[in-house]
């Protein structure tokens, strides 16, 4: 019995989170991807915007089964959660056909975060893995060209947008102390 | 009298003498001599020739039954003057850029052929030292390379079984092998009308495929950039400069010749003579051809070889226009191609011999590294593309002048684009050779060495002597052509038009001395380097080459693309293929190995001359 | 850039014509050639002065690509270290009597960028400016106010950025090494190699 | 022997050729500010922009050509300018005819090939492979026009053919030389490297063209041998075609006539690529101009 109870909470579990998707193009689209990935959660933002989470490790085969309806990797962007200790990388991807934005979102550890690529099946995926890399220091197994990209040199392997990276301190150090002629005092700074 | 005999024969003695005793300095110095004393000779015979009596002079030899007659007239001592010119600055040139005194031999055998052609007074001496010619320089296109030899070798036969053929008609038909009896044959025979139309046009079609062959007009100019290229750059020189001179030679001969009598066959339409309109729009489509064909090469011994086709192109042109001014104007050019195109291939030796490389791509920068060659070609540059004060120019004036004023003005037309081409081919030579970054295998290259510098000048100086002074060369053709042209050694006057060259050189100096003086009066200039460009704000570093020297026109071949899919380069290789095929599908057909075919083609014959009577 | 020699820089004597140089003085006022070269945000603020309703071509203003002839370079805006090393190459390339106008605040301490990384606080400290306008992207009143105020200042003689370049520019090449380090131009140029 | 009043009128020539160049050239720029309804600058701008390029304290050169290059074209400008007879000034026009000022007229093309080749900067290069192409691509029709008109007045030298105009009429006059006229205006678009065939010095795309590496003082010699080179282009098309004239004023009323035609045009086309500039000038202005000298054979 108690065996049927918890199956009946994960599926009412699972349920509950089902029926939301109205039967609206997004909501179907979601509902097939969901049943070929139940690994994944998926929801309807908005008209012509639906959203997944999928877990670190299945994203390869999850970006793999989207790529069939959403032809176009639009951007790889990178939010920083520094309480959570986390990265959370979002896969924005278009479909031309039914014209409907997906944001797949994955979450990584911050230290020595790697993923891997999605060249294979995006090649325009490099450049965005390759910014990726150098502002926040993913490591994207199977990109050939992570090296430095856009930044001076002197901002290599420095990972200049992570919030825990000091810009203050950084900037005084290349543009020296009197950068700021007006000293008001901008220690106790609250950005 | 026998001197005309040394002047034909030093060069083939001087020859066989470099040859024989193979030392670097006395093979060199039998060269250059060998090649100095028909100059002498010739320049002893001018006042003879062009004094106040000229009188000509003549030498008969007799060999194995044949009467060679050797004449030297007004016309035959220009040509051999030219030729003999050529053949100073190529010995000077050979000097420092051959090797091998099989080179030597061959050089000064085809300069003995040349001045045999243009010696000679009758067709069985015209041919032999045609022949001579030919092969001379055949052999020197062999040592380099067999494809290109062959290629030469076949066309050069065609035109000379041509040649053969026509000068077995007219044999047949008159009797006589000397020109003066030719001559004075045919134009009886204009009247007479002996000769029947037919086969008057056939003999003009043999003389014009045998005379075009070596000239290299359109259809046939196929071996010229091969043999142009493949041969010791010096010697080209000599090649283009003097041997296309013996096609041009050719075509003047049949107006001397059969003029009267090809008018009578061929008529007369919209009061052009045919057949020199035809000449005329050989000369033209060869100009135009060759020039587009010359502007989009890579190679740079190609992009010359086209443009001395196409500039021999001007000379055919300018004696199709049939009036004496389009002689004069053709003869003209004859000098200053020869001039000028020779200054090229010198420059092009200098370049050869001191970066070991021919396309343009491997070029740069070389102005400060050998600034004489520099200047040399400068001057070559403004004489090809035809600035007023140049010899280039005047010749080309004249050609203007006549073909326009005799009613041919597509023709000048095409003279209009061909000296457009000219400029462009030759602007891009400078650029891809003189400027822009340096390669950096091309750092330690040296200025050319001083027996080519010599050559070079011999040619640079005739360059601007007659740009400046085109009235010495008009009053000297003047002689044997009715004068056409007035004015006094400065000055060109012609019925339509005048140009007084002198001024046009003083105001062009006038002119410089107020932007000098403009130049002068600003501020001081501080030199910078060539990465110091403005490349939109990046930093330009030496070993990134930012010059454009390969496909310099690419949208000139753009817009040509749809004429670029045709060319006479491939019609006859695969002509070529198509007669080896028949030959192999013969061979196999007949001799097929087994003894009873054979038996079976003994037995036919036997009965074809039994039936025959005759076995 | 081939590395430039302190001395070959400085050899240059400033020879004044005494003659004509209230002649050149008119005709520097009235034929300012801006550089077509827009370094930041503020460069779309341009095109309106060309167009009728401004039209800076009256006072023989005009916009020249090539920073040879220029003589006005407009610094529009932010100034990133990759944009300043091309805004030094160019300035290098114009030739002598040049001025700089700045817009906004962000060449003048950095502005809204006050604590970015990427963007050169003090343009300044790199390359002298003549005139600095006010206005986070000033409109094209204020960019015709301030090309008046440099015409003012030719007219007056105040106009002295070049000289003030030329005369200290140990000073001014001692910060530009200190952001890039020494050699910058070569490396920068062969960096640049592995991306043909 | 050296006759004083020729070298006078000479030196006169080339002094007012110049400053009336300039002119043409404020023309230009105030008439083109006009129709995009602009004030546009003072008539004598380019005369400012020059004093102000050679009053520049220092100039660069990449080396001796570099330097020659403008000397070289604004001193074969000078010389083109003074074989043309402007009005009643005959200069030097005996001595030269109609094929020696056309080659005279681009000779200038060579001295600033020369110089931008050498300043080893690739914008420049482009520049001049695109002034050379459109040259090329010019050249027929130019030479087609030139010819017809040789034809008609059956001389080459231009004193004949003004003289000639002023008894039969000007050449505009003759259909077959009307079509001449039509191509020779084509032309002269790109002769002065106005709109539709400006691809030479494209402005926005390869930063003035051959003119990129050129400033302070060389940049002024340019701008001269432009001057000297629209006054030599507008008199010389004044001449071939509008029948010279008299005296200086109605010259300078022809001059500004033709100015006007190619203002106009230019003001309206937009830019041709260096190909289609080839293709175009190969098909219609050609065909034209075989159908004029045909029909003036």
């Amino acid at each position: 019995m108690a065996v049927n109870d918890n199956k009946v909470e994960t599926v009412e579990k699972a349920e509950e989170k089902k029926p939301e998707l109205p039967n609206t193009k997004e909501g179907n689209l979601v509902r097939e991807l969901l049943e070929k990935a139940p690994y994944a959660e998926g929801s309807v933002r908005r008209e012509k915007r639906i959203e997944f989470r999928v877990p670190a490790e299945r994203i390869h085969e999850f970006l793999e089964l989207a790529s069939e309806t959403f032809e176009m990797l639009m951007q790889i962007s990178v939010v920083d959660w520094l309480k959570e200790n986390e990265f959370e990388l979002v896969y924005q991807l278009w479909s031309v056909s039914e014209s409907v934005h997906a944001f797949v979102k994955t979450r990584v550890p911050r230290e020595n975060a790697k993923l891997p690529t999605v060249m294979d099946i995006w090649p325009v995926a490099e450049t965005y893995e390759r910014e990726a890399h150098e502002f926040f220091g993913i490591v994207f197994e199977g990109n050939p060209r992570l090296g430095p990209f856009i930044l001076e040199p002197r901002e290599y392997e420095k990972h200049p947008l992570r919030k825990d990276f000091n810009t203050l301190s950084y900037v005084k150090t290349i543009y020296g102390e009197d950068f700021d002629r007006y000293d008001e005092s901008k220690t106790n700074y609250v950005i | 009298m026998n001197e005309l005999m040394i002047m034909l024969f030093a060069p083939l003695v001087a020859g066989f003498i470099a040859w024989a005793l193979d030392v670097r300095g006395i093979r060199e110095a039998v060269g250059v001599l060998g090649t100095l004393v028909p100059l002498g000779v010739l320049a002893k015979y001018y006042s003879t020739i062009a004094g106040s009596n000229p009188e000509v002079v003549t030498q008969t030899i007799t060999v194995g039954g044949f009467k060679l007659i050797f004449q030297l007239n007004t016309i035959s001592w220009y040509f051999a003057t030219i030729a003999s010119l050529i053949g100073v600055a190529m010995a000077f040139g050979m000097v420092s850029t051959s090797r091998s005194s099989y080179e030597w031999l061959f050089a000064l055998m085809s300069y003995t052929g040349v001045l045999g052609v243009f010696l000679s007074g009758d067709f069985v001496g015209f041919f032999l030292f045609w022949e001579l010619m030919t092969f001379a320089s055949f052999m020197m296109v062999l040592k380099r390379s067999r494809h290109e030899s062959l290629k030469y070798f076949v066309l050069s036969v065609i035109g000379a079984y041509a040649m053969l053929i026509a000068i077995g008609i007219l044999y047949a038909k008159i009797g006589a092998l000397d020109f003066g009896t030719i001559r004075q044959a045919l134009y009886m025979d204009a009247m007479l009308g002996s000769i029947s139309k037919s086969l008057t046009a056939l003999v003009f079609l043999l003389f014009l495929t045998a005379f075009g062959v070596k000239a290299g007009a359109v259809p046939l100019h196929v071996w010229a950039p091969g043999a142009y290229s493949e041969v010791d750059q010096s010697y080209t020189a000599f090649f283009s400069g003097a041997l296309s001179k013996a096609g041009a030679y050719g075509f003047l001969l049949l107006y001397i010749l059969m003029g009267a009598k090809l008018v009578a066959a061929l008529g007369i339409w919209h009061n052009h003579m045919v057949f020199s309109y035809i000449i005329a729009w050989l000369g033209a489509i060869t100009v135009v051809v060759a020039g587009f064909l010359a502007v989009l090469q890579e190679d740079i011994r190609k992009l010359f070889a086209y443009s001395s086709v196409s500039q021999v192109g001007y000379i055919l042109l300018g004696l199709g226009i049939g009036t004496p001014l389009g002689f004069t104007g053709a003869l003209f050019h004859v000098l200053s191609h020869a001039v000028f195109k020779g200054l090229f291939w010198l420059v092009v030796a200098a370049l050869v011999l001191r970066t070991g490389k021919t396309r343009f791509e491997d070029f740069g920068g070389l102005a400060e590294k050998m600034p004489i060659t520099f200047a040399m070609s400068l001057i070559a540059v403004l004489s090809l593309a035809g600035i007023p004060p140049m010899a280039g120019f005047a010749s080309k004036w004249l050609i203007y002048e006549a073909a326009i004023s005799a009613h041919m003005p597509l023709v000048a037309g095409a003279i209009f684009l061909g000296s457009a081409l000219a400029f462009a081919y030759v602007v891009r030579f400078l650029y891809a050779v003189w400027f822009g970054q340096r390669p950096s295998d091309l750092e330690d290259v040296k200025e050319a060495p001083l027996p080519l510098l010599i050559g070079m000048a011999i040619l640079a100086i005739p360059n601007i002597v007659f740009g400046v002074a085109p009235g010495l060369v008009t009053e000297y053709l003047g002689k044997f052509l009715g004068n056409p042209v007035g004015g006094n050694y400065y000055k060109l006057v012609t019925p339509t038009g005048t140009y007084n060259a002198l001024l046009v050189a003083v105001l062009l100096v006038f002119g410089l001395a107020i932007a000098g003086l403009i130049f002068i009066y600003g501020a001081k200039t501080r030199r910078i380097p060539v990465t110091n460009t403005y490349q939109s704000g990046n930093p330009v570093t030496e070993d990134y080459n930012l010059s454009m020297r390969r496909n310099f026109y690419r949208p000139l071949a753009e817009a040509l693309d749809f004429w670029l899919k045709y060319s006479w380069d491939r019609f006859y290789e695969r002509l070529a293929g198509i007669a080896e095929d028949f030959a192999d599908f013969l061979r196999e057909g007949f001799y097929n190995g087994n003894v009873q075919s054979y038996a079976w083609y003994l037995a036919v014959v036997l009965l074809i001359l039994a039936l025959w009577g005759v076995l | 850039m081939s590395e430039r020699k302190n001395d070959e820089f400085i050899s240059y004597e400033l020879k004044e014509f005494k003659l004509f140089e209230p002649l050149f003085r008119w005709a520097r006022k009235k034929s300012l050639w801006i550089v077509a070269f827009c370094t930041g945000c503020g460069g779309i603020e341009m095109p309106p002065l060309a167009t009728a309703r401004y039209d800076f071509e009256r006072f023989g203003i005009m916009p020249n690509p090539a920073p040879r002839m220029g003589d006005l370079f407009l610094i529009t805006g932010y100034v990133t270290p990759k944009t300043l090393k091309r805004i030094i190459i160019t300035y290098e390339m114009m030739q002598d009597p040049k001025y700089v106008l700045a817009h906004g605040s962000c060449p003048i301490n950095g502005g809204v960028y006050w604590d970015s990384y990427n963007v050169v606080k003090q343009l300044d400290k790199y390359i002298p400016i003549d005139v600095a306008i006010a206005g986070c992207m000033p409109r094209a009143e204020a960019v015709m106010q301030g090309i008046m105020d440099i015409i003012r200042k030719i007219e007056n003689g105040e106009a002295d950025g070049w000289k003030r370049y030329r005369e200290n520019y140990e000073w001014y090449r001692k910060n530009q090494d200190e952001l890039f380090g020494e050699g910058w131009r070569e490396k920068d140029a062969k960096r640049w190699l592995a991306w043909l | 022997m050296f006759d004083w009043k020729l070298a006078l009128e000479a030196i006169g020539m080339v002094i007012y050729a110049t400053f009336m160049g300039f002119i043409f050239m404020g023309i230009e720029r105030k008439a083109m500010a006009r129709i995009q309804r602009r004030i546009g600058p003072p008539i004598y701008q380019p005369i400012i922009d020059t004093l102000k390029l050679l009053g520049k304290k220092e100039s660069v050169s990449h080396g001796l050509i570099y330097d020659f290059g403008p000397v070289f074209a604004l001193g074969a400008s000078i010389t083109a300018l003074l074989f043309i007879p402007i009005a009643n000034f005959q200069l030097f026009s005996s001595n030269a005819d109609l094929i020696v000022v056309a080659y005279l007229l681009e000779v200038p093309m060579l001295g600033i090939m020369l110089g931008a080749m050498s300043s080893g900067n690739p914008y420049s290069a482009l520049g001049v492979q695109r002034g050379l192409l459109t040259m090329v691509a010019m050249q027929l029709p130019y030479g087609l026009a030139l010819i017809a008109l040789i034809q008609h007045w059956g001389t080459f030298k231009l004193s004949n053919i003004v003289a000639l105009q002023q008894v039969h009429g000007w050449s505009i006059t003759v259909p077959a030389l009307l079509l001449a006229f039509i191509v020779f205006d084509i032309v002269f678009q790109a002769l002065l490297g106005l709109e539709p065939f400006d691809i030479v010095s494209a402005p926005a795309e390869i930063s003035m063209g051959p003119m990129v590496e050129y400033g302070g003082k060389h940049a002024a010699l340019l701008f001269t041998q432009h001057a000297v080179q629209l006054f030599a282009e507008t008199a010389f098309f004044a001449v071939l075609f509008l029948g010279g004239a008299s005296n200086l004023l109605e010259l300078l009323v022809k001059q500004i006539a033709v100015l006007f035609i190619a203002i106009f045009v230019a003001s309206i086309y937009p830019r041709f690529t260096i190909d289609q500039a080839a293709k175009f000038f190969w098909k219609w202005p050609t065909i034209i101009g075989i159908i004029a000298v045909l029909l003036t054979m």
